[in-house]
Protein backbone atom coordinates (compact mmCIF):
# COMPACT_ATOMS: atom_id res chain seq x y z
CA UNK A 1 0.00 0.00 0.00
CA UNK A 2 0.80 3.50 -0.59
CA UNK A 3 -0.38 6.93 -1.77
CA UNK A 4 -0.72 7.38 -5.40
CA UNK A 5 -0.70 11.16 -6.98
CA UNK A 6 -2.44 11.47 -10.05
CA UNK A 7 -1.35 14.68 -12.26
CA UNK A 8 -4.82 16.04 -14.08
CA UNK A 9 -4.21 17.68 -17.07
CA UNK A 10 -1.43 19.45 -18.49
CA UNK A 11 0.49 18.89 -14.99
CA UNK A 12 0.92 15.11 -16.43
CA UNK A 13 3.70 16.56 -19.09
CA UNK A 14 5.44 18.51 -16.21
CA UNK A 15 5.04 15.02 -13.59
CA UNK A 16 6.09 13.13 -16.84
CA UNK A 17 3.86 10.29 -16.00
CA UNK A 18 -0.02 10.11 -15.03
CA UNK A 19 0.56 9.39 -11.48
CA UNK A 20 3.00 8.29 -9.19
CA UNK A 21 3.05 5.97 -5.89
CA UNK A 22 4.54 7.59 -2.99
CA UNK A 23 5.05 6.23 0.76
CA UNK A 24 2.14 7.39 3.25
CA UNK A 25 1.55 9.14 4.77
CA UNK A 26 1.98 11.99 3.22
CA UNK A 27 1.22 15.91 4.18
CA UNK A 28 1.38 18.92 2.36
CA UNK A 29 5.62 19.76 2.53
CA UNK A 30 5.88 15.94 1.84
CA UNK A 31 3.23 16.28 -0.94
CA UNK A 32 5.76 19.00 -2.55
CA UNK A 33 8.49 16.82 -2.09
CA UNK A 34 7.17 13.86 -3.53
CA UNK A 35 6.03 15.76 -6.65
CA UNK A 36 9.36 17.58 -8.32
CA UNK A 37 10.40 21.06 -8.90
CA UNK A 38 7.81 21.78 -12.03
CA UNK A 39 5.16 20.20 -10.66
CA UNK A 40 5.97 22.15 -7.21
CA UNK A 41 6.05 25.58 -9.12
CA UNK A 42 2.30 24.88 -10.44
CA UNK A 43 1.64 23.79 -6.40
CA UNK A 44 2.73 27.58 -5.64
CA UNK A 45 -0.92 28.62 -7.92
CA UNK A 46 -3.63 28.55 -5.55
CA UNK A 47 -5.27 27.48 -9.03
CA UNK A 48 -4.76 23.98 -8.71
CA UNK A 49 -6.94 22.15 -6.62
CA UNK A 50 -6.32 19.27 -4.85
CA UNK A 51 -8.51 16.13 -4.12
CA UNK A 52 -7.63 13.04 -1.37
CA UNK A 53 -9.60 10.47 -1.02
CA UNK A 54 -12.15 11.69 -4.03
CA UNK A 55 -12.83 14.89 -2.00
CA UNK A 56 -11.82 18.52 -2.82
CA UNK A 57 -9.82 20.13 -0.02
CA UNK A 58 -10.94 23.42 1.11
CA UNK A 59 -7.65 24.03 2.43
CA UNK A 60 -4.70 22.52 0.72
CA UNK A 61 -2.07 22.81 3.16
CA UNK A 62 -4.79 20.32 5.37
CA UNK A 63 -4.00 17.73 3.48
CA UNK A 64 -3.62 14.33 5.30
CA UNK A 65 -3.13 11.43 2.74
CA UNK A 66 -3.08 8.14 4.40
CA UNK A 67 -1.76 4.64 2.70
CA UNK A 68 -4.30 3.50 0.33
CA UNK A 69 -5.60 7.29 -0.72
CA UNK A 70 -5.39 8.41 -3.90
CA UNK A 71 -4.42 12.37 -4.24
CA UNK A 72 -5.56 14.48 -7.27
CA UNK A 73 -3.85 17.26 -8.52
CA UNK A 74 -6.53 19.51 -10.58
CA UNK A 75 -5.05 22.48 -12.23
CA UNK A 76 -7.45 25.24 -13.93
CA UNK A 77 -9.75 23.17 -16.15
CA UNK A 78 -10.85 24.34 -20.19
CA UNK A 79 -14.32 22.01 -20.67
CA UNK A 80 -17.00 22.80 -22.52
CA UNK B 1 -35.69 15.54 -14.18
CA UNK B 2 -31.64 15.68 -14.20
CA UNK B 3 -30.11 14.08 -17.36
CA UNK B 4 -26.32 14.63 -16.16
CA UNK B 5 -23.67 12.14 -18.48
CA UNK B 6 -20.17 11.17 -19.41
CA UNK B 7 -19.92 10.47 -23.02
CA UNK B 8 -17.22 8.06 -24.35
CA UNK B 9 -18.25 7.85 -27.25
CA UNK B 10 -20.15 10.36 -30.32
CA UNK B 11 -23.72 11.59 -30.17
CA UNK B 12 -26.78 12.45 -31.91
CA UNK B 13 -27.53 16.26 -30.48
CA UNK B 14 -31.00 16.14 -32.53
CA UNK B 15 -31.96 12.20 -30.61
CA UNK B 16 -30.96 13.38 -27.82
CA UNK B 17 -33.52 16.80 -27.63
CA UNK B 18 -36.17 14.82 -29.49
CA UNK B 19 -36.07 12.63 -26.57
CA UNK B 20 -35.86 15.25 -23.52
CA UNK B 21 -39.05 16.92 -25.31
CA UNK B 22 -40.62 13.55 -24.81
CA UNK B 23 -39.53 13.34 -21.21
CA UNK B 24 -40.96 16.51 -20.36
CA UNK B 25 -44.18 16.91 -22.31
CA UNK B 26 -45.87 19.63 -20.05
CA UNK B 27 -43.10 22.75 -20.30
CA UNK B 28 -43.80 25.66 -22.41
CA UNK B 29 -40.46 25.42 -23.90
CA UNK B 30 -36.89 24.07 -24.26
CA UNK B 31 -33.40 26.01 -24.74
CA UNK B 32 -30.68 24.26 -25.56
CA UNK B 33 -27.40 24.67 -26.80
CA UNK B 34 -24.84 21.91 -28.34
CA UNK B 35 -21.08 23.27 -28.72
CA UNK B 36 -18.78 21.53 -31.07
CA UNK B 37 -14.92 20.90 -32.03
CA UNK B 38 -14.53 23.82 -34.41
CA UNK B 39 -13.02 22.84 -37.28
CA UNK B 40 -10.35 25.35 -37.32
CA UNK B 41 -7.18 25.35 -38.77
CA UNK B 42 -5.09 22.35 -38.59
CA UNK B 43 -6.24 21.26 -35.54
CA UNK B 44 -6.69 17.37 -36.38
CA UNK B 45 -7.86 15.89 -33.07
CA UNK B 46 -9.35 17.30 -29.45
CA UNK B 47 -8.87 15.49 -26.42
CA UNK B 48 -10.71 15.66 -23.31
CA UNK B 49 -10.06 14.05 -20.16
CA UNK B 50 -11.53 13.80 -16.88
CA UNK B 51 -11.55 13.11 -13.17
CA UNK B 52 -14.01 10.47 -12.56
CA UNK B 53 -14.27 10.82 -8.31
CA UNK B 54 -15.79 14.77 -9.24
CA UNK B 55 -16.12 15.43 -12.39
CA UNK B 56 -19.80 13.60 -12.81
CA UNK B 57 -20.84 14.23 -9.42
CA UNK B 58 -20.13 18.11 -10.30
CA UNK B 59 -21.84 18.35 -13.03
CA UNK B 60 -25.03 16.48 -11.37
CA UNK B 61 -24.90 19.59 -8.74
CA UNK B 62 -24.62 21.95 -11.09
CA UNK B 63 -27.29 20.49 -12.33
CA UNK B 64 -29.71 20.30 -9.52
CA UNK B 65 -28.28 24.33 -9.24
CA UNK B 66 -30.08 25.45 -12.49
CA UNK B 67 -32.84 23.65 -11.69
CA UNK B 68 -33.48 25.42 -8.33
CA UNK B 69 -32.66 28.81 -10.04
CA UNK B 70 -34.51 28.80 -13.02
CA UNK B 71 -37.35 26.80 -11.79
CA UNK B 72 -37.15 24.24 -14.52
CA UNK B 73 -38.81 20.67 -15.02
CA UNK B 74 -36.11 19.38 -16.30
CA UNK B 75 -32.76 19.67 -17.17
CA UNK B 76 -29.94 17.53 -19.10
CA UNK B 77 -26.35 17.85 -19.63
CA UNK B 78 -24.28 15.86 -21.49
CA UNK B 79 -20.20 16.26 -21.88
CA UNK B 80 -18.17 14.12 -23.97
CA UNK B 81 -14.45 12.55 -23.04
CA UNK B 82 -12.25 10.92 -25.05
CA UNK B 83 -11.16 11.61 -28.85
CA UNK B 84 -13.26 13.60 -31.16
CA UNK B 85 -12.61 14.79 -34.52
CA UNK B 86 -13.26 18.43 -35.82
CA UNK B 87 -17.47 18.63 -35.93
CA UNK B 88 -18.09 16.51 -33.36
CA UNK B 89 -20.37 17.11 -30.56
CA UNK B 90 -18.92 18.02 -27.18
CA UNK B 91 -21.68 19.19 -24.92
CA UNK B 92 -24.88 19.72 -25.00
CA UNK B 93 -27.35 21.38 -22.41
CA UNK B 94 -30.93 21.93 -22.80
CA UNK B 95 -33.43 23.12 -20.49
CA UNK B 96 -37.17 22.39 -20.21
CA UNK B 97 -39.22 25.16 -18.26
CA UNK B 98 -43.07 27.05 -18.37
CA UNK B 99 -41.32 30.38 -19.34
CA UNK B 100 -38.79 30.74 -22.23
CA UNK B 101 -36.71 32.96 -20.34
CA UNK B 102 -36.05 30.96 -17.61
CA UNK B 103 -35.44 27.94 -19.80
CA UNK B 104 -32.41 30.11 -21.55
CA UNK B 105 -31.14 31.81 -18.79
CA UNK B 106 -30.38 28.09 -17.41
CA UNK B 107 -28.92 27.43 -20.57
CA UNK B 108 -26.70 29.83 -20.32
CA UNK B 109 -25.31 29.49 -16.63
CA UNK B 110 -24.63 25.35 -17.08
CA UNK B 111 -22.67 25.99 -20.28
CA UNK B 112 -20.77 29.29 -18.28
CA UNK B 113 -20.14 26.86 -15.33
CA UNK B 114 -19.52 23.45 -18.03
CA UNK B 115 -16.85 25.40 -19.53
CA UNK B 116 -14.79 26.49 -16.32
CA UNK B 117 -15.99 25.06 -13.55
CA UNK B 118 -16.28 21.47 -14.47
CA UNK B 119 -13.46 18.76 -14.09
CA UNK B 120 -12.50 18.62 -17.62
CA UNK B 121 -9.26 19.18 -19.06
CA UNK B 122 -8.76 19.65 -22.99
CA UNK B 123 -5.93 19.34 -25.14
CA UNK B 124 -5.78 19.26 -29.10
CA UNK B 125 -3.59 17.71 -31.38
CA UNK B 126 -1.88 20.31 -34.49
CA UNK B 127 0.20 19.32 -37.13
CA UNK B 128 3.27 19.76 -34.52
CA UNK B 129 1.95 17.40 -32.18
CA UNK B 130 -0.50 18.16 -29.18
CA UNK B 131 -1.08 21.29 -26.81
CA UNK B 132 -3.00 21.99 -23.52
CA UNK B 133 -5.93 24.33 -24.02
CA UNK B 134 -5.34 27.20 -21.69
CA UNK B 135 -8.94 28.51 -19.57
CA UNK B 136 -9.97 31.67 -21.57
CA UNK B 137 -10.32 34.98 -19.41
CA UNK B 138 -13.85 35.46 -21.36
CA UNK B 139 -14.57 32.45 -19.92
CA UNK B 140 -14.07 32.99 -16.21
CA UNK B 141 -15.53 36.77 -16.81
CA UNK B 142 -19.02 35.21 -18.30
CA UNK B 143 -19.01 32.96 -14.94
CA UNK B 144 -18.35 35.74 -12.85
CA UNK B 145 -22.26 37.37 -13.96
CA UNK B 146 -23.84 34.66 -11.93
CA UNK B 147 -22.28 35.47 -8.64
CA UNK C 1 -27.75 31.43 -44.06
CA UNK C 2 -31.60 32.28 -43.08
CA UNK C 3 -34.06 30.03 -42.63
CA UNK C 4 -37.61 31.90 -41.89
CA UNK C 5 -40.94 29.57 -42.37
CA UNK C 6 -44.38 29.80 -41.56
CA UNK C 7 -45.58 26.53 -41.28
CA UNK C 8 -49.29 25.56 -41.76
CA UNK C 9 -48.46 21.65 -40.26
CA UNK C 10 -46.44 19.97 -37.34
CA UNK C 11 -42.90 19.88 -37.60
CA UNK C 12 -39.85 17.74 -35.53
CA UNK C 13 -38.00 20.21 -33.47
CA UNK C 14 -35.02 17.44 -33.46
CA UNK C 15 -35.36 16.83 -36.96
CA UNK C 16 -35.46 20.51 -37.82
CA UNK C 17 -32.22 20.89 -36.28
CA UNK C 18 -30.38 18.36 -37.25
CA UNK C 19 -31.01 19.56 -40.66
CA UNK C 20 -29.82 23.21 -39.74
CA UNK C 21 -26.55 21.51 -37.95
CA UNK C 22 -25.69 19.92 -41.16
CA UNK C 23 -26.13 22.79 -42.88
CA UNK C 24 -23.71 25.27 -40.42
CA UNK C 25 -20.84 22.48 -40.18
CA UNK C 26 -18.36 25.29 -39.43
CA UNK C 27 -20.15 26.55 -36.22
CA UNK C 28 -18.48 26.07 -32.88
CA UNK C 29 -22.27 25.92 -31.39
CA UNK C 30 -25.99 26.20 -31.90
CA UNK C 31 -28.21 27.09 -29.56
CA UNK C 32 -31.63 26.76 -29.44
CA UNK C 33 -35.44 27.27 -28.29
CA UNK C 34 -38.50 25.30 -29.24
CA UNK C 35 -41.82 26.89 -27.80
CA UNK C 36 -44.81 24.43 -27.50
CA UNK C 37 -48.60 24.84 -26.57
CA UNK C 38 -48.89 24.44 -23.31
CA UNK C 39 -50.90 21.40 -21.69
CA UNK C 40 -52.77 23.78 -19.66
CA UNK C 41 -56.26 23.23 -17.96
CA UNK C 42 -58.96 23.67 -19.84
CA UNK C 43 -57.42 24.42 -23.21
CA UNK C 44 -58.30 22.18 -26.54
CA UNK C 45 -56.79 23.71 -29.35
CA UNK C 46 -54.74 27.18 -30.22
CA UNK C 47 -55.55 29.14 -33.37
CA UNK C 48 -52.50 31.49 -35.02
CA UNK C 49 -53.54 33.63 -37.68
CA UNK C 50 -51.00 36.24 -39.28
CA UNK C 51 -51.24 38.74 -41.90
CA UNK C 52 -49.24 37.13 -45.06
CA UNK C 53 -48.19 40.44 -46.73
CA UNK C 54 -46.49 41.46 -43.39
CA UNK C 55 -46.19 38.37 -41.48
CA UNK C 56 -42.81 36.42 -43.30
CA UNK C 57 -41.31 39.45 -44.68
CA UNK C 58 -40.67 41.21 -41.08
CA UNK C 59 -39.58 37.12 -39.88
CA UNK C 60 -37.15 37.40 -42.67
CA UNK C 61 -35.90 41.00 -41.58
CA UNK C 62 -35.74 40.17 -37.68
CA UNK C 63 -33.59 36.98 -38.91
CA UNK C 64 -31.07 39.41 -41.16
CA UNK C 65 -30.92 42.05 -37.93
CA UNK C 66 -30.42 38.66 -36.00
CA UNK C 67 -27.38 37.93 -38.23
CA UNK C 68 -25.68 41.50 -38.43
CA UNK C 69 -26.37 42.04 -34.76
CA UNK C 70 -24.92 38.41 -33.06
CA UNK C 71 -22.07 37.83 -35.94
CA UNK C 72 -23.85 34.40 -36.57
CA UNK C 73 -23.16 31.96 -39.32
CA UNK C 74 -26.52 30.99 -39.76
CA UNK C 75 -30.24 31.48 -38.20
CA UNK C 76 -34.02 29.34 -38.47
CA UNK C 77 -37.05 30.76 -37.64
CA UNK C 78 -40.10 28.83 -37.99
CA UNK C 79 -43.15 29.49 -36.85
CA UNK C 80 -46.76 27.80 -36.98
CA UNK C 81 -49.96 29.39 -37.98
CA UNK C 82 -53.48 27.11 -38.36
CA UNK C 83 -55.05 25.01 -35.66
CA UNK C 84 -52.54 23.72 -33.12
CA UNK C 85 -53.24 20.64 -30.21
CA UNK C 86 -51.59 21.28 -26.87
CA UNK C 87 -48.04 19.77 -26.56
CA UNK C 88 -47.52 20.84 -30.34
CA UNK C 89 -44.08 22.91 -31.10
CA UNK C 90 -45.18 26.62 -32.53
CA UNK C 91 -41.68 28.45 -32.62
CA UNK C 92 -38.63 27.33 -33.43
CA UNK C 93 -35.59 29.23 -33.74
CA UNK C 94 -31.78 27.93 -33.96
CA UNK C 95 -28.52 30.33 -34.47
CA UNK C 96 -25.26 28.74 -35.36
CA UNK C 97 -22.47 31.14 -34.39
CA UNK C 98 -18.62 30.52 -34.06
CA UNK C 99 -18.94 31.76 -30.17
CA UNK C 100 -21.33 30.53 -27.74
CA UNK C 101 -22.36 33.27 -26.16
CA UNK C 102 -23.12 35.11 -29.43
CA UNK C 103 -25.48 32.22 -30.22
CA UNK C 104 -27.58 32.18 -27.03
CA UNK C 105 -28.29 35.74 -27.13
CA UNK C 106 -29.62 35.83 -30.93
CA UNK C 107 -32.04 33.03 -29.83
CA UNK C 108 -33.08 35.43 -26.98
CA UNK C 109 -33.41 37.97 -29.14
CA UNK C 110 -35.51 36.21 -31.68
CA UNK C 111 -37.48 34.79 -29.70
CA UNK C 112 -38.36 38.24 -28.15
CA UNK C 113 -39.27 39.58 -31.41
CA UNK C 114 -41.10 36.59 -32.28
CA UNK C 115 -43.12 37.37 -29.35
CA UNK C 116 -44.24 40.98 -29.41
CA UNK C 117 -43.16 42.15 -32.64
CA UNK C 118 -44.44 39.96 -35.35
CA UNK C 119 -47.18 39.88 -36.77
CA UNK C 120 -49.37 37.09 -35.20
CA UNK C 121 -52.72 36.81 -33.38
CA UNK C 122 -53.70 34.07 -31.04
CA UNK C 123 -56.78 32.63 -29.57
CA UNK C 124 -57.26 29.33 -27.73
CA UNK C 125 -60.08 26.79 -27.41
CA UNK C 126 -61.36 26.29 -23.89
CA UNK C 127 -64.50 24.90 -22.13
CA UNK C 128 -66.74 28.21 -22.90
CA UNK C 129 -65.41 28.64 -26.71
CA UNK C 130 -62.71 30.92 -28.40
CA UNK C 131 -60.51 33.75 -26.48
CA UNK C 132 -58.23 35.95 -27.96
CA UNK C 133 -54.28 35.93 -25.92
CA UNK C 134 -53.57 39.74 -25.05
CA UNK C 135 -50.53 40.72 -25.23
CA UNK C 136 -48.14 40.26 -22.00
CA UNK C 137 -46.61 43.57 -20.03
CA UNK C 138 -43.89 40.62 -19.93
CA UNK C 139 -42.86 40.16 -23.27
CA UNK C 140 -43.16 44.21 -23.89
CA UNK C 141 -40.19 44.11 -20.69
CA UNK C 142 -38.36 41.92 -22.68
CA UNK C 143 -38.23 43.15 -26.27
CA UNK C 144 -37.09 46.75 -24.24
CA UNK C 145 -33.85 44.79 -23.09
CA UNK C 146 -32.56 44.81 -27.12
CA UNK C 147 -33.52 49.14 -27.83
CA UNK D 1 -62.75 47.46 -57.70
CA UNK D 2 -63.26 48.83 -54.30
CA UNK D 3 -60.85 48.90 -51.27
CA UNK D 4 -60.71 45.95 -49.52
CA UNK D 5 -60.24 46.27 -45.37
CA UNK D 6 -58.98 43.41 -43.40
CA UNK D 7 -59.76 42.77 -39.71
CA UNK D 8 -56.61 41.34 -38.02
CA UNK D 9 -56.97 39.37 -35.01
CA UNK D 10 -59.75 40.07 -32.28
CA UNK D 11 -60.65 43.17 -34.21
CA UNK D 12 -62.60 40.39 -36.35
CA UNK D 13 -64.55 40.17 -33.49
CA UNK D 14 -65.39 43.98 -33.28
CA UNK D 15 -65.68 43.89 -36.92
CA UNK D 16 -68.55 40.86 -36.95
CA UNK D 17 -66.34 40.06 -40.22
CA UNK D 18 -63.05 39.25 -41.19
CA UNK D 19 -63.21 42.01 -43.58
CA UNK D 20 -65.13 44.49 -45.23
CA UNK D 21 -65.45 45.87 -49.11
CA UNK D 22 -65.73 50.11 -49.00
CA UNK D 23 -66.09 52.47 -52.04
CA UNK D 24 -62.63 53.87 -52.91
CA UNK D 25 -60.94 56.24 -52.48
CA UNK D 26 -60.63 56.11 -48.65
CA UNK D 27 -58.42 58.66 -46.27
CA UNK D 28 -58.36 58.56 -42.71
CA UNK D 29 -61.83 59.93 -41.27
CA UNK D 30 -63.39 58.19 -44.29
CA UNK D 31 -61.89 54.78 -42.87
CA UNK D 32 -63.14 55.36 -38.92
CA UNK D 33 -66.42 56.20 -40.37
CA UNK D 34 -66.44 52.55 -42.78
CA UNK D 35 -65.30 50.43 -40.15
CA UNK D 36 -68.48 50.81 -37.28
CA UNK D 37 -68.50 52.60 -33.82
CA UNK D 38 -66.85 49.12 -32.02
CA UNK D 39 -63.47 48.90 -34.10
CA UNK D 40 -63.50 52.73 -34.14
CA UNK D 41 -62.77 53.17 -30.52
CA UNK D 42 -59.94 50.93 -31.21
CA UNK D 43 -58.26 52.68 -33.39
CA UNK D 44 -58.04 55.50 -31.10
CA UNK D 45 -55.53 53.51 -29.36
CA UNK D 46 -52.17 53.80 -31.15
CA UNK D 47 -51.01 50.44 -30.94
CA UNK D 48 -53.10 49.28 -33.88
CA UNK D 49 -51.15 49.32 -36.45
CA UNK D 50 -52.36 50.28 -40.27
CA UNK D 51 -50.92 48.98 -43.69
CA UNK D 52 -52.50 49.85 -46.48
CA UNK D 53 -51.25 47.44 -50.58
CA UNK D 54 -48.63 45.82 -48.36
CA UNK D 55 -47.57 48.29 -46.76
CA UNK D 56 -46.95 49.39 -42.91
CA UNK D 57 -48.20 53.22 -42.72
CA UNK D 58 -45.63 55.15 -40.50
CA UNK D 59 -48.57 58.03 -40.08
CA UNK D 60 -51.74 56.30 -39.95
CA UNK D 61 -53.89 59.59 -40.50
CA UNK D 62 -52.14 59.84 -44.03
CA UNK D 63 -53.92 56.94 -45.27
CA UNK D 64 -54.81 57.18 -48.79
CA UNK D 65 -56.04 54.33 -50.49
CA UNK D 66 -57.55 53.89 -54.10
CA UNK D 67 -59.88 51.35 -55.34
CA UNK D 68 -58.18 48.01 -55.33
CA UNK D 69 -56.51 48.74 -52.52
CA UNK D 70 -56.27 46.31 -49.29
CA UNK D 71 -55.98 48.21 -45.72
CA UNK D 72 -55.22 45.79 -43.13
CA UNK D 73 -56.11 46.63 -38.98
CA UNK D 74 -53.58 45.22 -37.01
CA UNK D 75 -54.19 45.23 -33.52
CA UNK D 76 -51.30 44.22 -30.69
CA UNK D 77 -49.96 40.85 -31.37
CA UNK D 78 -49.07 37.69 -29.32
CA UNK D 79 -47.02 35.77 -31.39
CA UNK D 80 -44.45 33.03 -30.23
Amino acid sequence: MAVRILFLGPLQDLAGAAERMVEGPLDWPGLIRAVGPAVAAQLQDEKVNVACAGELLMDRSALSARDGDEIALLPPVSGG
Amino acid sequence: MIDARLLEKGFSAGQALAHFARANPDSGGIASFVGKVRPDGDVKALHLTHYPPLTLPGMEELARKAMERFALEGILAWHRIGFLRPGAPIVLVAAAARHRRDSLAAVDFTMDHLKSAAWFWKREKRDDGWHWIAPRGQDHADLARWD
